[in-house]
């Protein structure tokens, strides 16, 4: 009972973590229609400037986090300016996108390392709460994650689902031009849709550094297994997405007190095929219009 | 269910080249394709006409393997041979080759590699030299000149040709066309009109999906009219589109005018 | 004026003279070259090469490495150099150890002909640059992967005269971490219930090696691993499934080989959340000063043991005389344990070429460090001849052991430079 | 005909001059070390062209295929004492078994899922490796992989001449190959695919079977390009299926521009050349060779191919003006149009 | 009296090509004028420019005197200039009731949503039956039908059609005439081009034919439709 309840718990906690950093990079894909690279150096840019906001200027974590995600909120604006909008009309604008992501990951990363140093940090974890199930416990920023997961994604996944905003993005992924003819701003929806991501990134890169200490690369592993967390639920919907990732964290949490955590990925990929054996739509279902 | 029967095959003995038995497509609630049954004799013109969604199109998907949806019900027999289940690529091999509804080629080749890429069944075949000279006859078949352009820039009335330059030069022996004067203005109607003439007579069997009833009466032998899924009318042109029924689902008070 | 200043300084070191530390501050590259001028090939300014993980995840490491080797340059160029050789650093920058970048920076280095040694803390995952050190006849002074280094050269020691590792063999690490308890155990400091021990490794060739080391001693002495567990390489943000492993088995001993700072600190803060009456050993992490920064108080209890950095004791004078270079650089005393072995290893190469004489002499050279004896802050450095490492045990390079008491770690093992003893940690009150 | 035939090799005469030549140039061993990681990373990018740009599939798995490549070579020459040049050769057949079984998603999947599958992959690879310690070293990897030689002649000497050799002439022959592939009727229905498939399948091209042909020979060029890589750094590690070569591997393509043999190659050799000059700056090559990357991205979005032909055409239209060149019967005009829409305005369809 | 909408000298092209030489035509208030012309020859280039899809290389578009080039295509269509574009793929993976609603966001009256929503449904019944199927898998006709919808939604004062009968069964394209004579009392203007020659003079008052990029004719459409060059132009011979 007491291995359930930690399995389940473990499970939950690193499920919230991959949705969190998947979903962002899920909204960028279903919408824009590109990969976005960068996703895992957001991450680390949000934590380094949460870093600098508790350590350098003393301001409480939770204030500091806040701060980081309007910074990198700005920074999404540039990103798009620089990265999406030159190439995302291109032909092959989709991998366009992903090789100058790929790119300014390398210099962001850099450029952390240049003005923060190569030391190892660490951010004020949120609260030092923890809650216990049968001997299973989660405290500080894993109970945050827990509870911010659901909470963001659903929130998000409500604002595409229902608001203007959320069809005027899908529209304009589906017929650029006659989106235009209704009156939608491209440039203002693919804004909207970067920085969205952008926070999500930095809301999980503050999480992710009062877990773990922080580094230039942090953001790499995160961002590789929200890959798998994207193979295995799909881009298709958010809710996909979350999914996918509840479900790798808990096969995470139960191959590793079975097996040891090093063969969820091979159990993945025959997962994987298994699937595609058994549906033949798919992973995902897909439709061809 | 069913509909009007389809015409009766000819009292020629020869069995019909293709044979559409009782072919049925559901969308969920929504049956698109009900219970359609014809019969196409080699060599004929033969009409498909009806509404806006009345399953023209979802009738050549289900011919032609178009993977789509649940499987379709029925059989389709192409010389006997049943091509219901088996993938698209299969059945254009075994003869029956369509064209869409919407003027697709591939835009990345050119006027040419369009052509060539659609020659030879086997993409490595080895035959290489017949397939140049299918592929140069099929290009002035529909007369297409120059071979270099990039299909991208080519104009709608050219598309529509290297459209079905790319379907003939396999020389099936069943072209389904869908909608193929849609966006013409008459002089190029009467262009392809000859077009599809020349095809026919080179021994292709056309099925003709058209809005455009000239069209349909100048080339067509016989048709049929399709409602909500299945079959209202059948027989020669004239005759199809004075019928009631045909008038009010199909051609509306303005009639066959 | 700085240009005047180095042009000036390197005149005045090949005249033997100390006034030559101005330059060698904090300038790596070095602009070099302009002494050759006026002095004799064989007695101007020569390269030790640096291979260093500079950028990348192991940054922070590199920097060590590259901090050490610069102290010690400083020194020696300050002491008016060796055999009339002035040094310069070259480093290398070998990212994230891929095979190519390293084939790369080696290659430079050897292409290089000012270049005469070349030392690291670690440079590739497997050590295959050994080869090509050893194939060019270049002195390589090595640290990290000393079970890749033994394995390499222990099939042919004779072939790789000119490599050796001031790091001894990990082989410690698997018996260390048990001999201790049983002392424990003995003198009735700590009483194990049914000496059941349970192991946490990383899945990566350092870790599982310790693993399998202690887990094989365990059973010999009579102890009963009772759980074990792989965790992937990389950051592991949650614990959970293996602690509630932990818990059900609930193990005298907790040993956790995953050697990675931050995974050490969660999972000792998972840990402590609900605690075993279990001793708590971690890998080497504890060893870095981000671990205690970061662990604070909460890692009061914690042991872990170190082969490598300097020996944690006045007692030892070299540590001491290190500490104070190292806070008058860099403004810490806390000296990178990669510092150290780059340091040593820029020692131990000029202690040899002032044996030999002649930077070019690299056999020799070899030979001479293979031959030496040197006291240094992590110990006496002696080596192996066979395997090229350096040899381990308390009169050589200890097998330091420490418990975290008050927020500081207090040596509790050898007892030759021990400043403290074992006590029960405080989640067993 | 005779200068038709001229015009199509003279490139390739060039480039062969080019590559003979170049050694003679950077004799240092510093310098053939980079030459020769131009040539591997050439002939990886170009491999990689095959799947990745022709057929526009999102394939992750070619890093996999090189390390496949690189671990069989290393573990039969390591076990077995075969001769490097037979394991190169089952390099490739590994590499193409290993294609068959990356390729099983790619059956059902399509667009960046099949990326996320193919990636899945790679790591699963890594996960092999580690796993199978006895037969791979696990994360020790094998080490101390014998020299290739030819005769009497050691590849190692002379700067490293002869793995240089052997590299030119991969690198010319896989872009011998994949240039005929891109022509043959085989690559046009890759492009056909690529572009639509519904209609492809329409017009009797099997998807399943062209793209799995494609995976299997790209891969059989990464594995050899792994064997090559493994005996020149006489060593094999997990890091061959590394996230390093994916981002240098696609900075390159596209910094060359995607869809062209010879822009894939510039890239390669750029961005090589830029790593090395700039090795000494730290944190700062990256920044440098990012920043290129980027600006070239913005100014030439196809990549220094397409900067050449713009250049190219301009060079063109000046020489037309001169009245010197520019013969109506150009025959490379098929190849990259130089008019492209003027022959087709409106008013000649009226 | 100024010109509702005019253009003028309108020159615009696609890379190298020059598709618009030299457009001038003029849309007075409450009047409905055709555009009719061989395939590719610019009547969708223009329309796009009107809207502001396209950037026209030199020339003017004015919109009750003012210059509509600077603006975006959104500000055009607050304009109320509304365009349905010609054999638009629509939004596949979109609901029909999302897509209305979607051209419903576009109008900033929104007390109008409801009335022109139901107008939709009742011009054209089969989106209401069909309003939770994707929009990819409509047929071609209903497709027509939904994207004039949406158009619709919009409140257009000036509605401009670009070859709304393509593909349409010839009931559904009657039905389609009468529904456009219907729609020309409630808006201020209209620009029809299509095919359908016939169906374009009955729906209009004047028309322009363009010809390689250039207006060739211009005219009543009461007359137009006598004139034997028509018909010698767009009937062929039968
Ligand atoms: N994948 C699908 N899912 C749900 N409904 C579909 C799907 N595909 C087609 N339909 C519906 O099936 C009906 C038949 O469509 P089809 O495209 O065959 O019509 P059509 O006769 O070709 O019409 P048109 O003349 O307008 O092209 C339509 O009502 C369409 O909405
Ligand atoms: N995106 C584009 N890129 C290049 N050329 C284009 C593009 N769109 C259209 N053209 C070309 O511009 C010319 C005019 O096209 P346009 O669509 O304006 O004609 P149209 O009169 O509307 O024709 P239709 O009656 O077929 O709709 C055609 O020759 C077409 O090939
Ligand atoms: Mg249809
Ligand atoms: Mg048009």
């Amino acid at each position: 009972m007491d291995a359930f309840a930690a399995i389940l718990l473990s499970g939950l906690v690193l499920g919230s973590l991959y949705g969190l950093m998947a979903s962002g990079l899920s909204l960028m894909w279903s919408t824009l229609g590109v990969f976005n690279f960068g996703h895992g150096v957001l991450l680390a840019l949000g934590a380094y400037f949460a870093w600098t906001f508790t350590e350098q200027l003393d301001l409480p974590v939770a204030l500091a986090a806040v701060l980081a995600v309007v910074v990198l909120a700005v920074v999404g604006v540039v990103y798009e300016i620089a990265l999406v909008r030159p190439f995302i009309r291109r032909e092959n604008g989709a991998m366009l996108v992903m090789v100058a992501t790929l790119a300014v990951t390398a210099l962001v990363q850099s450029v952390i390392q240049l003005l923060w140093g190569p030391q190892l940090r660490r951010v004020p974890q949120f609260t030092s709460a923890s809650v216990s199930l049968s001997g299973a416990t989660v405290s500080g920023n894993q109970l945050v994650a827990l509870v911010a997961a659901p909470v963001l994604v659903g929130a998000l996944f409500l604002v595409l689902k229902r608001s203007p905003i959320g069809i005027a993005v899908r529209a304009l992924e589906q017929n650029r031009d006659h989106a235009r003819l209704v009156g939608i701003r491209p440039a203002a929806v693919y804004v909207f849709v970067v920085v969205i991501a952008c926070v999500l990134a930095a809301f999980a890169g503050v999480l992710l550094a009062g877990i773990q200490f922080m580094t230039p690369t942090m953001g790499d592993d995160p961002l590789l297994r929200a890959f798998v967390v994207l193979a295995f639920g799909g881009t298709a919907s958010l809710g996909g997405t979350l999914a996918g990732a509840y479900l790798i964290g808990l096969l995470e949490a139960a191959t590793t007190y079975f097996f040891g955590l090093s063969w969820s990925p091979v159990l993945l990929f025959l997962a994987m095929i298994v699937v595609l054996l058994l549906r033949p739509e798919g992973l995902i279902r897909q439709r061809t219009a | 269910m069913g509909g009007v029967a389809a015409p009766p095959a000819d009292r020629d003995t020869e069995a019909p080249l293709l044979s559409v038995r009782g072919v049925s497509k559901t969308f969920g609630k929504l049956a698109a394709v009900r219970d359609v049954s014809f019969d196409v004799r080699s060599g004929e013109v033969f009409g498909l006409a009806g509404p806006n969604g009345a399953g023209k199109s979802t009738l050549f998907n289900v011919l032609t393997g178009v993977p789509f949806g649940p499987d379709p019900g029925g059989h389709v027999l192409l010389r006997g041979q049943d091509v219901v289940g088996r993938p698209g690529w299969s059945i254009t091999r075994a003869g029956l080759v369509r064209t869409f509804q919407t003027e697709a080629v591939f835009d990345d080749l050119s006027v040419l590699q369009n052509v060539r890429v659609c020659a030879s069944p086997s993409a490595l075949g080895r035959r290489g030299r017949v397939a140049e000279d299918r592929v140069r006859e099929a290009l002035e078949t529909v007369g297409l000149t120059d071979g270099d352009a990039p299909a991208k820039q080519l104009s709608l009335v050219d598309r529509k040709r290297l459209m079905i330059a790319t379907a003939i030069v396999s020389r099936p022996s069943v072209l389904l066309l869908d909608e193929p004067a849609a966006g013409l203005e008459p002089q190029d109607q009467d262009q392809l009109i000859d077009l599809l003439r020349t095809i026919n007579a080179a021994g292709v069997t056309i099925i003709l999906v058209e809005h455009v009833l000239r069209v349909l009466r100048t080339l067509c032998g016989r048709m049929i009219v399709l409602d909500a899924g299945a079959v209202i009318a059948g027989g020669a042109p004239e005759q199809v589109l004075a019928d009631p029924a045909v008038v009010q689902a199909y051609l509306g008070p303005g009639g066959a005018a | 004026g700085s240009s005047d200043s180095s042009s000036s300084s390197s005149s005045a070191s090949s005249a033997g003279s100390a006034a030559g530390s101005s330059s060698a501050g904090g300038d790596t590259s070095g602009s070099g070259g302009s002494s050759g001028s006026n002095a004799p090939a064989a007695r101007g300014e020569i390269t030790i090469g640096l291979l260093a993980t500079l950028t990348g995840t192991t940054a922070s490491d590199g920097q060590g490495a590259q901090r050490g080797a610069e102290l010690a340059i400083k020194e020696l160029n300050a002491a008016g150099g060796v055999a009339g050789y002035t040094f310069k650093l070259r480093a290398e920058d070998t990212k994230n150890e891929s095979n190519d970048v390293v084939t790369a920076g080696v290659q430079n280095l050897l292409s290089d002909d000012s270049v005469k040694a070349v030392v690291t803390g670690y440079a590739s995952t497997t050590n295959f640059e050994i080869n090509n050190f050893a194939r060019a006849g270049m002195v390589y002074i090595l640290g990290g992967g000393t079970a890749q280094t033994a394995e390499i050269v222990g099939k042919d020691p004779a072939k790789y005269p000119t490599i050796w590792s001031v790091t001894p063999s990990y082989a410690q690490y698997g018996t260390g971490p048990v001999d201790l308890a049983d002392q424990w155990a003995a003198a009735g400091t700590w009483k194990p219930r049914n000496k059941s021990a349970y192991i946490v490794t990383s899945d990566n060739a350092y870790s599982k090696g310790i693993s399998t080391d202690l887990k094989a001693y365990f059973g010999k002495k009579g102890w009963s691993v009772v759980g074990e567990q792989t965790v992937p390489f990389g950051a592991v943000s949650d614990w959970g499934t293996v602690l509630a492993d932990i818990r059900s088995k609930n193990p005298d001993y907790v040993v956790n080989t995953d050697y990675q700072v931050s995974n050490e600190i969660t999972f000792l803060q998972q840990f402590l959340q609900n605690p075993t009456k279990s001793l708590m050993f971690l890998q080497y992490g504890p060893n870095q000063p981000a671990w205690l920064d970061e662990a604070k108080a909460s890692g009061n209890g914690v042991l872990y043991n170190n082969l490598a950095g300097v020996i944690a004791s006045d007692k030892n004078p070299e540590t001491v005389t290190l500490q104070k270079a190292y806070q008058a650089a860099y403004g810490t005393s806390a000296v990178d344990p990669q510092a150290v072995i780059t340091y040593q290893a820029v020692k131990i190469y000029a202690d040899a070429l002032k044996k030999v004489g002649d930077a070019d002499k690299k056999t020799e050279i070899g030979q001479a460090i293979g031959a030496s004896t040197t006291k240094a802050a992590g110990g006496t450095i002696v080596f192996d001849q066979q395997t090229h490492l350096a040899k381990a045990g308390d009169d050589f390079v200890p097998l330091q052991s420490f418990q975290i008491q008050d927020a500081k770690p207090v040596l509790i093992a050898p007892e030759k430079y021990a400043g403290g003893s074992f006590v029960l940690p405080p989640w067993f009150q | 005909m005779a200068i038709r035939v001229l015009r199509l090799l003279l490139p390739w005469v060039v480039f062969a001059v080019v590559l003979a030549v170049l050694p003679g140039m950077f004799t240092s061993a510093h310098s053939r070390l980079v030459l020769i990681q131009a040539l591997l990373y050439g002939v990886l990018a170009v491999s990689w062209n095959l799947t990745l740009g022709l057929a526009g599939i999102f394939n992750f798995a070619q890093i996999a295929f090189f390390g496949v490549g690189a671990y069989s070579s290393a573990i039969l020459v390591d076990r077995t004492g075969m001769s490097p040049w037979l394991a190169m050769a089952l390099a490739a057949v590994s590499a193409a078994l290993s294609a068959c079984v990356a390729f099983l998603p790619v059956l059902r999947l399509r667009g960046i899922y099949v990326g996320l599958a193919t990636y899945v992959f790679s790591q699963l690879c890594i996960y092999l490796v580690l796993g199978q310690s006895d037969l791979t070293g696990g994360s020790n990897g094998i080490v101390g992989l014998p020299d290739m030689t030819l005769g009497p002649v050691n590849f190692y000497d002379h700067n490293r001449y002869g793995y240089y050799c052997l590299g030119a002439v991969l690198l010319f022959a896989v872009c011998a190959v994949f240039l005929a592939i891109s022509r043959s009727r085989f690559g046009l229905s890759l492009v056909a695919l690529r572009n639509n498939e519904q209609l492809a399948a329409s017009r009797g091209i099997r998807r399943t079977r062209q793209q799995f042909l494609a995976f299997v020979i790209g891969a059989a060029a990464a594995g050899v390009a792994g064997s090559y890589n493994a005996f020149l750094n006489s060593v094999v590690s997990t890091d061959v299926f590394g996230f390093g070569y994916l981002t240098i591997l696609l900075s390159m393509i596209f910094l060359g521009g995607r869809s062209s043999i010879p822009g894939t190659v510039v890239g390669a050799v750029v961005i090589t050349v830029l790593n090395d000059r700039l090795s000494g700056t730290g944190a700062w090559q990256q920044v440098v060779t990012s920043a290129i990357i980027l600006v070239v991205l913005w100014v030439f979005p196809e990549g220094l191919a397409g900067a050449g032909r713009l250049l190219w055409r301009r060079v063109a239209a000046m020489r037309g003006r001169d009245g010197t060149g520019g013969s109506p019967t150009d025959t490379t005009a098929a190849a990259v149009p130089l008019e492209p829409a003027a022959a087709h305005r409106p008013a000649d369809h009226a | 009296m100024t010109a509702m909408l005019s253009v003028e000298g309108l020159h615009a092209g696609y890379g190298r090509s020059s598709v618009l030489r030299g457009i001038d035509l003029h849309l007075d208030e409450g009047e409905a004028i055709g555009l009719l012309g061989p395939n590719g020859h610019g009547k969708t280039t223009l329309l796009r420019c009107v809207s502001g899809l396209h950037r026209p290389t030199a020339g003017d578009i004015r919109f009750q005197g003012a210059s509509l080039l600077p603006l975006s295509p959104r500000a055009v269509l607050r304009r109320g200039v509304v365009q349905v574009p010609q054999g638009s793929r629509l939004f596949p993976r979109m609901t029909v009731a999302d897509c209305l609603r979607l051209g419903g966001a576009a109008n900033p009256d929104r007390s109008a949503r409801r009335p022109l929503l139901d107008e939709v449904f009742g011009l054209f019944p089969k989106l209401q039956q069909r309003s939770a199927q994707l929009a990819g898998t409509l047929s071609g006709g209903e497709r027509q039908m939904l994207s004039i919808g949406i158009g619709l939604m919009a409140g257009p004062r000036v509605l401009i059609l670009d070859e709304p009968t393509l593909g349409l069964a010839p009931k559904v394209k009657h039905e389609l005439a009468d529904a456009i004579r219907q729609l020309r009392g409630r808006l201020e203007a209209l620009v029809l081009v299509d095919g359908d020659m016939d169906l374009v003079l009955r729906a209009t008052d004047r028309f322009y034919v363009v010809e390689s990029g250039q207006v060739v004719q211009t005219g009543d459409s009461v007359a137009g439709a006598d004139s034997a060059r028509m018909m010698s132009l767009f009937l062929g011979d039968v």
